[in-house]
C-alpha cells in the first residue's frame, strides 16, 4: 500500500459523495426528529440553503489566529478522519489515504478537530464556548472509553489493526460481522456511538436552550459554512469506522449508504426517545452500563 | 619516635606549670596551654603518620621499667594514634574557640582542659582497667568543670546532675572491676582477655558490672537525662569536645572491654546501640533547641557505633574501617555543628536561618549535615555501605532495618533543620562575626572532607572525590564568587564535552538517556542565563544533580550506582530546595528519596551476598528465594523517584515551587533516573514471583493507577505548574506500565515516553514559568487572552500539548500507536482499562492549560505583559524543532533502540522499511500523516481566507453576550474550577487518601516523640534512677535471654 | 571475715544508693553518696583479703622470703587508696556545686532544679 | 512513695547482682600471681619495704599521678565553681563570734605537732603504713583547725597553688627521668635502690611520696579554703 497520484481525485470523489450525502442524511434525520414531535421539520436540500447563505453572508468578524484557523482544524479533522479510512472495502478507489496509518490514527485523529475547533472558541474569549468545552471534554472521557475496549477487543479478536483487514475478516455472510461473532464488544461501541453523535440524551456539549450551541456560539458566516461541511462529513466519517469495524464495511456505494442511514438512525431514535443527561449523569451512565460491556469484551477477548 | 606518654606528660605538666604563673598572667598561661595542646596533637599526628604509612607497628609504653601485667602500660596503635590525634585536636580547636571565655575564667579553667584533653588521651592509650578507671574519673571531674564555661546559669544544675550520674557509675565499676581482678588475678585489660576464667569464678557477673559502666558512660539512650542536659547548657565549645573528644574515647573503651568480654557479650552490644540509635533519633524529631537536637544525634551515633562495634565478629577487620568512619564523621560533624551553634544567638532551630546570606557557613552547615547522615563523598557514606552490604550478606535483616529507619529519622529532622535555617524569614540577631571561631569552624569543615577522601582512598570500591562528573561539580564552589552568565556557559559547556567524551562508550539505551540527560540538561541550563548576579549555590547544586547522573548511566557496580544515585538526589534537593515557598517540599522530597536510596540499599545488601564489590550485572544471577524481595525493594525505591503512585506526594509540591529553569530540570530529567533504574533492574532481573503474585503484574496496575489518578488529579489544579507536575506523575506512570508490560514494544514505548516527555515537560515548565514570570502568579484563572502578548510561549504550549495529547501528527501520537500495538501481546488486560480511561482525561487538563492560559479574556493588569525573557523562549523554540523531527521521523532515535531491545525481546521488532513504520500488527507512516493533515489544512485554510478575506478584527468584549455587552474580565472569563461537572461525576476518586496516610505516620512519629521524651523529667535523681533501672533490665534481659 | 566484711560493704552500698535516690535534699544526697562510696572501699579491701594473713609491709614480722606466703593481696589495697582519694574530690565538688545551687534558688531540693528538660 | 517503693525494686536487683557476685567469690589460698609477683619481686626491684607503697607509687604510678592530678583538677574546680557567677564586692561581710580559749590555745599548741606528724607520715610511707596521702590529709586537718579557730582567715591561695603546681611538676619531672635513666616512666630506679628498710632507699620513692604529700595537703587545704570562703552566706 503506498501513494500514487491518482489518488488525490479519487479521494476528492470521495469527499464529494460523502459530502452531498452528509448534508442529505442530516437533513433527512433532522426531518424524521421533527415528525416524531409532530412538528413539520425541515425540507431536506436545507443545508444547501444555510451553506450558500452563510458563504454568502458580508459581515465577517475574527476574534485572533486561533480563532479564524479554528473552523479550519474542524475540518481538516472531519476530511482527514475520512480520508484515513478505506470507505468502500475492495476498491481501490475509495480506499483513500488509508496507506498512512492503521485504525490507531484514526481513533487519535478523532480528536483533532474538536481540538482545534476548542480553540479557536477558547480563543473567542465567549464564556458560554469554554462552558460547551468543558462539558465536551469532560462527556468524551466517559464516552470513548467503552469504544476504545470495543476496538481493543476487536483488534485482539482479529490479531491486526489494519482496518482493511478486520472489514476482510468479516466478509462471506452476515454471521461473520463482528455484529454476531462479538456482540458484547458491539454493544458497548454502540452506546458509546451514541455518546459522541451530540444527540440527546448526550448534547449537553451544544445545549441549544441553555447556551446557544456551545463551542461555536461565536461562529457565523463562512467560519459556520466550514463547520456545517464538517458536521456533515464527520459523523459519516466516524460512522464509516463503525461500519467497518462491526458491520462487515460496505463493498459498494450502496450497501455503504445503507449501513450508514441505519447506523445514523440508532442514535436518532435514542435522541427522539430520551431527554437530555447533565455531564455527570451521562459520565455515570457510561461508566455503568457501558463500560462493564466493554470490560466483559476485553477479558472474554 | 617521640613516646606516647609524652602525650600525657605534656598535658599534665602544662597544667601544673600554668599554676605556676600569676593569675595576672593570662595571656602567657594561654599560650602555654595552646602550645601544649599542640604539641600533643603534633606527637598523635607523627603516630598516625608512621602506623598509616605501614612502616612501624603498634608499639606498648611500659611504666615503672616492670613488664605488664605487673605495671600499667599504653598501647599506641593505629586507631588510638588516630583518636587521640582526634580529641587532642578537638581541644586545640575548641581552645581557640574559647579564647575570650577562658581569658575570663583564667588559668583554672586552662588547667581543667587541658587535664580533660589528657584524660581521655589516656582513656585511649592505657591498658590498665584501673587506670582507665582513674582516668573516666578524671573526664568526669574536669566535665563538672568545663560545664560551667557556659553563660547559661542552668549550667550549674546539669553539672551536677552529671556528678550524680558519675557518682553511680563509680560505684558499679569498682565493683566489678575488683571482682574482675579477683577472678584472673590481673588488672590488665589484655591479660584478662587472654584468661579464660573471667566466665567462671562469678567472673561473669563482674565484667557485667565494668560493662554496663563503661556503657553507661557512652550515654546510652535513654538513660541520658543528664548527658543531654549538660548538651543543651554546656558551652558549644565544650559540648562540641564532649561530643566529638570523650565519646570517641569511652567508645574506644568499650571496644578495649569487649575484647575481655568475647563474642558472647557482642550481641548485648548491638542491642544496646541500635536500641540508642533509633530511640535516640526518634526523640529528636520533637527536639526545637538546636543544641539538645545536637546530643540527641550524639547519643543515636554513639549508639550507632556501640552497635557495629558489636557486629565485630561479622566484620572481622574491616570493623575499624566501618567503625572509624561512622565515629570521625560523626566527631567531625558534631563538634562543626557545635561551634557553628555558638555564633548563632537564638537557641531555637529556626533561628539558624541567621546564616542566611553567608554562604560559607551554609556550606559548612550543608557539609556537616551530609557528614552526619553519611551521604557520599562522606566517610559515613562508606562506612554504611559496606555495613549494610555485610549485614545483608550475614541475614541480619532486622539490624540492617533498624539501622536504615534510624538513618532516615535522623536525615528526617537533620534536612528539615537546614531547611528552616535556609528559607524562614531571616533572623534579626546577627551572626557573631569572630574570624577564629570561623576559622575553626572551617578548619572542621576541610577536616570533614579530607576524612572522605581518605576513606574513598581506603574503600575497594574506589574514591568518589576522584571521579571526574563530581569534581566539576564541586570546582562550582571555588567559583561561586564569578556571574552567572561565566559559571552557566562554563557548566553547559562541561556538560557537552562530558557528553562527547563518553559518547563511544554508551550503547543505545545508555545514549539515549544520556543524550536527554546531559544535552537535555545543557539545553534546559540555556534557560538559565536569564537570571541575574551570582545565583550563589545554585550551580554546585545543579552540577552536583548532573553529576550523579552522569555517573548514573555509566556505573558498573552497585556500589557506584548507589553512590550516584545518592548524589543526584544530593544535588536536587539543594535545587528545589531554592524555590520561594518550596522548604516543606523540598523535605517531603528528600525524605522520600533518601527512604527509597535506603531501600535501594537494601536490595542492594540483599543481593550482593556479602560482596562489596558486586556488580549490577550480578543481580541477573540472584537466587531464588531472595531474588523476588530484591527486586521489590529496588522497585520501589526506583518509584520514589518515578513518583509512582502512594509515593508521588512530594512531587506536585516540589516541581511546582522549584525555580522557573529548575522544575524542567527536576521534571524533565531528573524524573527519567528513576525509569532507568527499573530498565537496569528489569533487564537484570526479569520478572519476579512473589507468593505467586507475578511482581511485573503489580508493577502494570501501579503504572497504570499513577496514569489515571495523576491526569485526573491535574485536571483539578488552579495552579499551572502543579497541573504540569501532576500530569508527570501521569506520564510516568505510562512510561512505567510500558516497562511492566516486559514486552519488546512495551519497552519501547517506555523510552519513546523519555523523550517525549523530557522534550514536551521541559517545554511546558519553561513557557508556563515565564508566563507566570510576566503575570506575577501561577494561578491560571488570575490569567487569561494572553496569547496575543506572549505568541511564542502560546505556540510552545500549543505545540507541546499536541504531542502530549497523542494527537496526531505529533509525536506524541507514536508513544499511542506503540503502545497499542504492545498491549495487544500483553497478557494482563484489566490494567489497561485505566490507561484507557486515563488517556483522553489528558484533554481535559492540556486544553484547561492552554485555554485559561492563553485564551479567554485578557485581564486589566496583564494589557502590558511582554513575551517571556528571550533566554526562556529559545530553548522552547528549540524544543519545538526537535519535537517537530522526532514527529517527522521517530526512527533517528528509536531504529538502534528498537535493535538493542531485541536482545532482551525478540519477538514483536518492529519493521522500518522506506517511510512506514509496521508491526506484527498494523503500520503508521509519520510522513504520510504529517504530508496529508498538512495538505488538507493548508487547501481548506486557502479556502477560509479566500472566501472570508476582509474579515475585520473585533475588541474583546465584541461577542454575542445573551443581548449585552460585559466588562469585565474576571466575569467573563470562564476558568476557575473549570471542570466543575467532572469534580460532580468522579471527584470522589481525587481524594488526598495517600496524603492523609503519610501524614498519619508522620503524625504519629512525632506525638510519640513528643509523649516519651517527657522520660527526661529533668530532675536529677530520677536520672539517677534511670540510670540504676538501665542496668537492672539489662541484666535481667541478659539473664533471662 | 572476708565474707562479713564484703556483704556490709554491700550492704553500704545498697543503703547509700537507696538514700542517694531517694533522699531529695542534696547534702544527703551527698552523704549518701559518701556511704556508697565506702560500702564500695570496703568490699574492695575484703576482696584482697586471705585469712590468717598480715599486712604487705616487709619488716622483721615478715621477711622477704615468706613474703609470698604470709602477706594478703596489696593491690586491693593500693587501689582502694586511689579510689578513697578521688571519692574524695568528687565530694568536695559536689560539696562547691551544692553551695552554688543553695546560692542560684536558695532551696538545696534536687528537684527545683528541673529548668533543663525533656 | 511509688518513687521509694520503685528504687527499693531496683536496689533489690542490684542486690542479686551483688549476691551473684559473693556467691561466685570464693576467697583465694594463694597470692594471685600479679600479688605474688609484687610479694616477691618488690624487695629487690623497688626495695621498698611497704609494697603497697611500691605498687602505689611506682607499679601503678601512673595512676597515682592521675589520682593525683584528681585531687589538683578539684581544687581547681571547686575554685572555678565557686568563683562561677560571683558578684565581687561580697567577702568577709560579717564578724563571726570569736572562737573559745579552748579551741584558740590548742590549735597553737597542735597545729607544729600535726604538721610534724605528717611531714614523718609521708617521709616514712615507703617503710612504714601509710604515705603521702596519708601525710597530706594529716597536714591538711591543720589547716582545717586553723580555719576552724578564725573562720574568716584567708589563707594564701597563691602560696597553696605554688606549692601544688611544683609539686606536680616535680613528680611529672621525676617520672620523665625514669624513661630517660631507668626503665620507664615513673621508674624509681633513678636513685640507688639502697638497702631495704631504710630511711634514705628505694630510689625516688621517698622523693615522691613526700612531694605527693605536700601537693596532697595543698590541695586539700585550697579546698578547705574555698569552702571556707563560703561562709558568708
Amino acid at each position: 500500500m503506498s501513494f500514487e497520484w491518482i489518488k488525490i481525485p479519487y479521494a476528492l470523489l470521495t469527499l464529494f459523495i460523502v459530502a452531498n450525502y452528509g448534508f442529505l442524511l442530516t437533513a433527512v434525520m433532522a426531518k424524521i426528529a421533527a415528525r416524531v414531535g409532530r412538528r413539520h421539520g425541515i425540507p431536506v436540500w436545507q443545508n444547501y440553503l444555510d451553506l450558500i447563505k452563510n458563504y454568502g453572508l458580508r459581515s465577517s468578524i475574527t476574534h485572533g489566529v486561533m480563532f479564524y484557523l479554528g473552523p479550519v482544524f474542524r475540518l481538516t479533522g472531519g476530511v482527514g478522519l475520512l480520508m484515513f479510512v478505506p470507505t468502500i472495502y475492495g476498491s481501490v478507489m475509495f480506499s483513500n489515504m488509508s496507506f498512512a496509518g492503521d485504525l490507531i490514527l484514526a481513533l487519535y485523529f478523532v480528536f483533532f478537530g474538536s481540538l482545534g475547533m476548542a480553540l479557536g472558541a477558547g480563543e473567542s474569549g465567549h464564556p458560554y464556548s469554554a462552558i460547551g468545552v468543558t462539558r465536551g471534554l469532560s462527556q468524551v472521557t466517559a464516552a470513548e472509553l467503552p469504544f476504545a475496549l470495543a476496538v481493543y477487543a476487536v483488534a485482539v479478536q482479529y490479531q491486526t489493526l489494519s482496518v482493511t483487514e478486520i472489514v476482510a475478516a468479516q466478509q462471506g455472510g452476515i454471521l461473520n460481522w463482528t455484529l454476531f461473532t462479538n456482540p458484547i464488544a458491539v454493544a458497548a461501541a454502540m452506546l458509546s456511538f451514541l455518546g459522541s453523535m451530540m444527540r440527546p440524551p448526550f448534547d449537553v456539549v451544544l445545549a441549544p436552550q441553555e447556551i446557544p450551541i456551545g463551542p461555536p456560539t461565536e461562529y457565523h458566516s463562512s467560519y459556520l459554512a466550514l463547520m456545517q461541511t464538517n458536521r456533515a462529513i464527520f459523523p459519516i466519517a466516524k460512522i464509516v469506522i463503525y461500519m467497518n469495524l462491526f458491520f462487515g464495511g460496505a463493498a459498494s456505494w450502496p450497501v455503504f449508504f445503507l449501513k450508514v442511514f441505519l447506523i445514523y438512525l440508532v442514535s436518532v431514535i435514542v435522541g427522539v426517545v430520551f431527554p437530555r443527561f447533565r455531564v455527570e449523569q451521562s459520565i455515570r451512565w457510561f461508566l455503568i452500563w457501558a463500560v462493564p460491556l466493554g470490560v466483559i469484551a476485553i477479558v472474554i477477548a | 619516635m617521640v613516646s606516647a606518654i609524652y602525650i600525657l606528660a605534656v598535658g599534665l605538666g602544662a597544667a601544673f606549670l600554668i599554676g605556676l604563673l600569676r593569675d595576672e598572667w593570662r595571656a602567657g598561661a594561654y599560650g602555654v596551654s595552646l602550645a601544649a595542646l599542640a604539641l600533643m596533637s603534633l606527637i598523635s599526628a607523627s603516630w598516625v603518620w608512621v602506623l598509616a604509612s605501614g612502616d612501624g607497628r603498634a608499639v606498648d609504653i611500659l611504666t615503672a621499667g616492670t613488664l605488664p601485667p605487673y605495671a600499667i602500660n599504653l598501647r599506641m596503635g593505629l586507631a588510638e594514634a588516630v583518636l587521640t590525634l582526634l580529641i587532642n585536636l578537638t581541644g586545640l580547636l575548641s581552645a581557640v574557640y574559647l579564647r575570650d571565655t577562658l581569658f575570663k575564667q583564667g588559668r583554672r579553667a586552662l588547667a581543667t582542659l587541658l587535664v580533660f584533653t589528657m584524660a581521655s588521651c589516656g582513656i585511649v592509650l592505657t591498658r590498665d582497667l584501673f587506670n582507665l578507671f582513674v582516668f573516666f574519673e578524671l573526664v568526669a571531674i574536669a566535665t563538672g568543670g568545663l560545664v560551667l564555661l557556659s553563660r547559661d546559669q542552668r549550667a550549674l544544675a546539669a553539672g551536677f546532675k552529671y556528678l550524680v550520674a558519675s557518682q553511680v557509675i563509680t560505684v558499679l565499676l569498682l565493683v566489678g572491676i575488683i571482682f574482675a581482678y579477683h577472678a584472673t588475678g590481673t588488672l590488665n585489660i589484655d591479660g584478662m582477655a587472654v584468661l579464660s576464667e573471667l566466665v567462671i569464678k562469678g567472673g561473669g557477673l563482674a565484667f557485667f558490672l565494668m560493662f554496663i559502666a563503661i556503657l553507661l558512660d557512652l550515654k546510652p539512650f535513654p538513660a541520658n537525662g543528664w548527658a543531654l542536659d549538660i548538651y543543651e547548657s554546656a558551652h558549644p565549645a565544650f559540648s562540641a569536645m564532649l561530643s566529638a573528644a570523650s565519646a570517641s574515647a569511652a567508645l574506644f573503651a568499650a571496644d578495649k572491654l569487649l575484647l575481655i568480654g568475647g563474642s558472647t557479650w557482642l550481641p548485648v552490644a548491638t542491642g544496646i546501640g541500635i536500641f540508642g540509635f533509633v530511640g535516640a533519633n526518634l526523640f529528636a524529631l520533637a527536639q526545637t533547641n538546636d543544641r539538645r537536637l545536637l546530643g540527641y544525634s550524639s547519643v543515636a551515633q554513639v549508639g550507632l557505633v556501640l552497635a557495629v562495634l558489636g557486629q565485630r565478629d561479622l566484620l572481622g577487620d574491616r570493623y575499624l574501617f566501618i567503625a572509624g568512619g561512622i565515629l570521625l564523621a560523626h566527631a567531625v560533624a558534631k563538634a562543626g555543628l557545635y561551634w557553628l551553634s555558638g555564633l548563632v544567638e537564638g537557641r531555637k532551630l529556626t533561628a539558624w536561618s541567621a546564616l542566611q546570606g553567608h554562604p560559607l557557613l551554609i556550606f559548612a552547615f550543608a557539609s556537616f549535615i551530609a557528614l552526619l547522615v553519611g551521604l557520599p563523598p562522606f566517610p559515613g557514606f562508606y562506612a554504611k555501605w559496606e555495613l549494610v552490604i555485610a549485614l545483608g550478606g550475614e541475614g541480619r535483616l532486622a539490624l540492617l532495618g533498624l539501622i536504615l529507619f534510624g538513618a532516615l529519622l535522623e536525615a528526617g529532622y537533620l534536612f528539615r533543620w537546614f531547611g528552616q535555617a535556609l528559607k524562614r524569614e531571616r533572623s534579626l540577631e546577627p551572626v557573631a562575626a569572630s574570624s577564629f571561631k570561623r576559622a575553626v569552624i572551617l578548619s572542621a569543615v576541610a577536616a570533614g572532607w579530607g576524612l572522605g577522601f581518605i576513606w574513598g582512598a581506603l574503600s575497594p570500591n574506589g574514591n568518589l572525590l576522584l571521579a571526574l562528573p563530581l569534581l566539576f561539580a564541586l570546582a562550582f564552589l571555588a567559583l561561586e564568587p564569578l556571574s552567572v552568565r561565566i559559571k552557566n556557559s562554563v557548566a553547559i559547556v562541561g556538560m557537552v564535552a562530558w557528553f562527547l567524551l563518553t559518547l563511544p562508550s554508551y550503547d543505545p539505551l545508555q545514549l539515549i538517556f544520556a543524550a536527554v540527560m546531559l544535552l537535555g540538561g545543557a539545553l534546559i541550563l540555556l534557560a538559565s542565563y536569564q537570571t541575574q548576579g551570582q545565583r550563589i549555590g545554585f550551580y554546585p547544586s545543579a552540577m552536583l544533580m548532573y553529576a550523579g547522573l552522569a555517573m548514573l548511566i555509566v556505573a558498573e557496580d552497585a556500589f557506584s550506582f548507589f553512590a550516584a544515585w545518592e548524589s543526584l538526589t544530593i544535588g536536587s534537593y539543594f535545587l528545589i530546595l531554592r524555590g520561594q515557598r518550596s522548604e516543606p517540599h523540598a523535605l517531603s522530597y528528600m525524605v522520600f528519596s533518601l527512604g527509597g536510596a535506603f531501600l535501594i540499599l537494601a536490595g542492594f545488601a540483599l543481593a550482593a551476598g556479602g560482596d562489596p564489590l558486586f556488580t549490577l550485572a550480578g543481580l541477573a544471577k540472584v537466587a531464588a528465594p531472595i531474588a523476588p524481595w530484591v527486586f521489590l525493594l529496588l522497585a520501589i525505591g526506583f518509584m520514589t523517584k518515578t513518583a509512582a503512585v502512594g509515593l508521588h506526594i512530594w512531587l506536585p509540591g516540589a516541581h511546582a515551587e522549584a525555580e522557573t529553569d529548575v522544575s524542567p530540570m527536576v521534571s524533565g530529567i531528573l524524573l527519567k533516573a528513576g525509569l532507568f533504574g527499573l530498565f537496569v533492574l528489569l533487564m537484570a532481573m526479569g520478572s519476579q514471583q512473589l507468593y505467586g503474585v507475578e511482581l511485573t503484574h503489580l508493577l502494570l496496575w501501579i503504572g497504570a493507577l499513577s496514569a489515571l489518578i495523576g491526569n485526573l488529579m491535574a485536571a483539578f489544579q488552579e495552579d499551572a505548574k502543579r497541573l504540569l507536575a501532576y500530569s508527570s506523575i501521569g506520564q510516568m506512570g505510562y512510561a512505567l506500565f510500558g516497562l511492566a508490560m516486559m514486552n519488546h514494544l512495551g519497552w519501547l514505548m517506555a523510552l519513546m515516553f523519555v523523550i517525549n516527555h523530557f522534550i514536551y515537560k521541559s517545554m511546558l515548565f519553561l513557557s508556563v514559568g515565564g508566563v507566570a514570570k510576566r503575570t506575577g502568579t501561577r494561578d491560571m484563572y488570575r490569567m487569561g487572552g494572553l496569547i496575543t502578548l506572549m505568541p511564542l510561549s502560546f505556540i510552545a504550549v500549543l505545540i507541546g500539548i499536541i504531542a502530549m495529547s497523542g494527537v496526531p501528527p505529533l509525536s506524541g501520537f507514536g508513544g499511542r500507536w506503540i503502545f497499542y500495538n504492545a498491549i495487544l501481546t500483553a497478557e494482563y488486560r484489566l490494567p489497561m482499562i485505566l490507561i484507557f480511561i486515563s488517556g483522553p482525561i489528558a484533554f481535559l487538563y492540556l486544553f484547561r492549560l492552554i485555554h485559561t492560559i492563553f485564551l479567554g479574556q485578557l485581564k486589566d493588569e496583564h494589557r502590558r505583559v511582554k513575551e517571556a525573557p528571550f533566554w526562556l523562549v529559545l530553548p522552547q523554540m528549540i524544543f519545538v524543532a526537535f519535537l517537530l523531527v522526532f514527529a517527522l521521523v521517530p526512527g533517528l532515535a528509536l531504529r538502534r533502540v528498537d535493535a538493542y531491545i531485541s536482545q532482551f525481546h525478540p519477538e514483536g521488532a518492529l519493521g522500518w522499511e522506506g517511510l512506514t513504520i509496521t508491526s506484527d500488527f498494523g503500520y503508521w507512516s509519520p510522513i504520510s500523516i504529517m504530508i496529508v493533515v498538512g495538505v488538507i489544512f493548508a487547501s481548506l485554510f486557502a479556502w477560509l481566507v479566500f472566501v472570508n478575506r476582509k474579515a475585520q478584527k473585533v475588541k474583546q468584549f465584541n461577542i454575542v453576550f445573551a443581548g449585552e455587552r460585559p466588562f469585565r474580565p474576571e466575569t467573563t472569563h470562564f476558568a476557575w474550577n473549570f471542570f466543575a461537572p467532572y469534580r460532580k461525576a468522579l471527584g470522589f476518586m481525587t481524594e488526598p487518601l495517600v496524603e492523609r496516610f503519610w501524614a498519619a505516620i508522620v503524625d504519629l512519629l512525632h506525638a510519640s516523640a513528643d509523649l516519651l521524651r517527657r522520660l527526661y523529667t529533668g530532675n536529677g535523681q530520677t536520672y539517677a534512677i534511670q540510670l540504676l533501672a538501665f542496668v537492672v533490665v539489662v541484666y535481667l534481659l541478659r539473664t533471662g535471654l | 571475715m572476708a565474707y562479713i566484711a564484703m556483704t556490709t560493704g554491700f550492704v553500704l552500698i545498697l543503703i547509700g544508693l537507696y538514700g542517694a535516690l531517694t533522699n531529695r535534699n542534696i547534702l544527703r544526697m551527698i552523704v549518701a553518696f559518701t556511704v556508697a562510696n565506702t560500702g564500695v572501699n570496703l568490699v574492695m579491701v575484703a576482696v584482697g583479703y586471705l585469712h590468717g594473713r598480715t599486712a604487705p609491709i616487709l619488716d622483721a614480722a615478715v621477711p622477704v622470703a615468706e613474703a609470698v606466703e604470709r602477706i594478703i593481696d596489696p593491690v586491693p589495697q593500693a587501689l582502694v587508696l586511689t579510689a578513697i582519694v578521688i571519692g574524695v574530690g568528687v565530694t568536695a565538688l559536689m560539696l562547691a556545686y551544692a553551695y552554688k545551687l543553695y546560692e542560684s534558688k536558695r532551696t538545696l531540693d534536687i528537684s527545683a532544679f528541673k529548668d533543663l528538660k525533656w | 512513695m511509688i518513687r521509694r517503693l520503685f528504687v527499693v525494686l531496683l536496689l533489690f536487683g542490684l542486690a542479686m547482682v551483688f549476691s551473684g557476685l559473693m556467691a561466685g567469690y570464693s576467697p583465694d589460698e594463694v597470692l594471685n600471681l600479679s600479688a605474688r609477683y609484687y610479694a616477691e619481686h618488690t624487695a629487690q626491684d623497688i626495695g621498698a619495704a611497704n609494697i603497697v607503697t611500691a605498687i602505689i607509687v611506682t607499679f601503678r604510678g601512673l595512676d597515682t599521678l592521675g589520682e593525683v592530678t584528681v585531687l589538683f583538677l578539684t581544687a581547681a574546680i571547686v575554685g572555678l565553681v565557686l568563683s562561677h557567677g560571683r558578684r565581687e564586692g561580697r567577702g568577709s561581710g560579717r564578724e563571726l563570734p570569736p572562737a573559745g580559749e579552748l579551741l584558740t590555745t590548742g590549735t597553737r599548741l597542735l597545729v607544729p605537732l600535726i604538721l610534724l606528724l605528717g611531714a614523718y607520715v609521708f617521709v616514712n610511707g615507703h617503710l612504714t603504713p601509710g604515705g603521702g596521702f596519708q601525710g597530706g590529709a594529716i597536714l591538711a586537718s591543720a589547716i582545717l583547725l586553723l580555719l576552724l579557730t578564725d573562720p574568716l582567715r584567708r589563707i594564701s591561695h597563691r602560696l597553696i597553688t605554688a606549692i601544688e603546681s611544683t609539686a606536680g611538676l616535680v613528680f611529672v619531672g621525676i617520672g620523665l627521668l625514669g624513661i630517660v635513666l631507668a626503665g620507664g616512666f615513673l621508674d624509681n630506679r633513678i636513685l640507688p635502690i639502697g638497702s631495704l628498710g631504710e630511711l634514705f632507699s628505694a630510689g625516688a620513692i621517698p622523693i615522691i611520696y613526700s612531694f605527693i604529700g605536700l601537693k596532697v595537703g595543698a590541695e586539700f587545704s585550697s579546698m578547705l579554703a574555698h569552702l571556707s570562703e563560703t561562709e558568708d552566706l
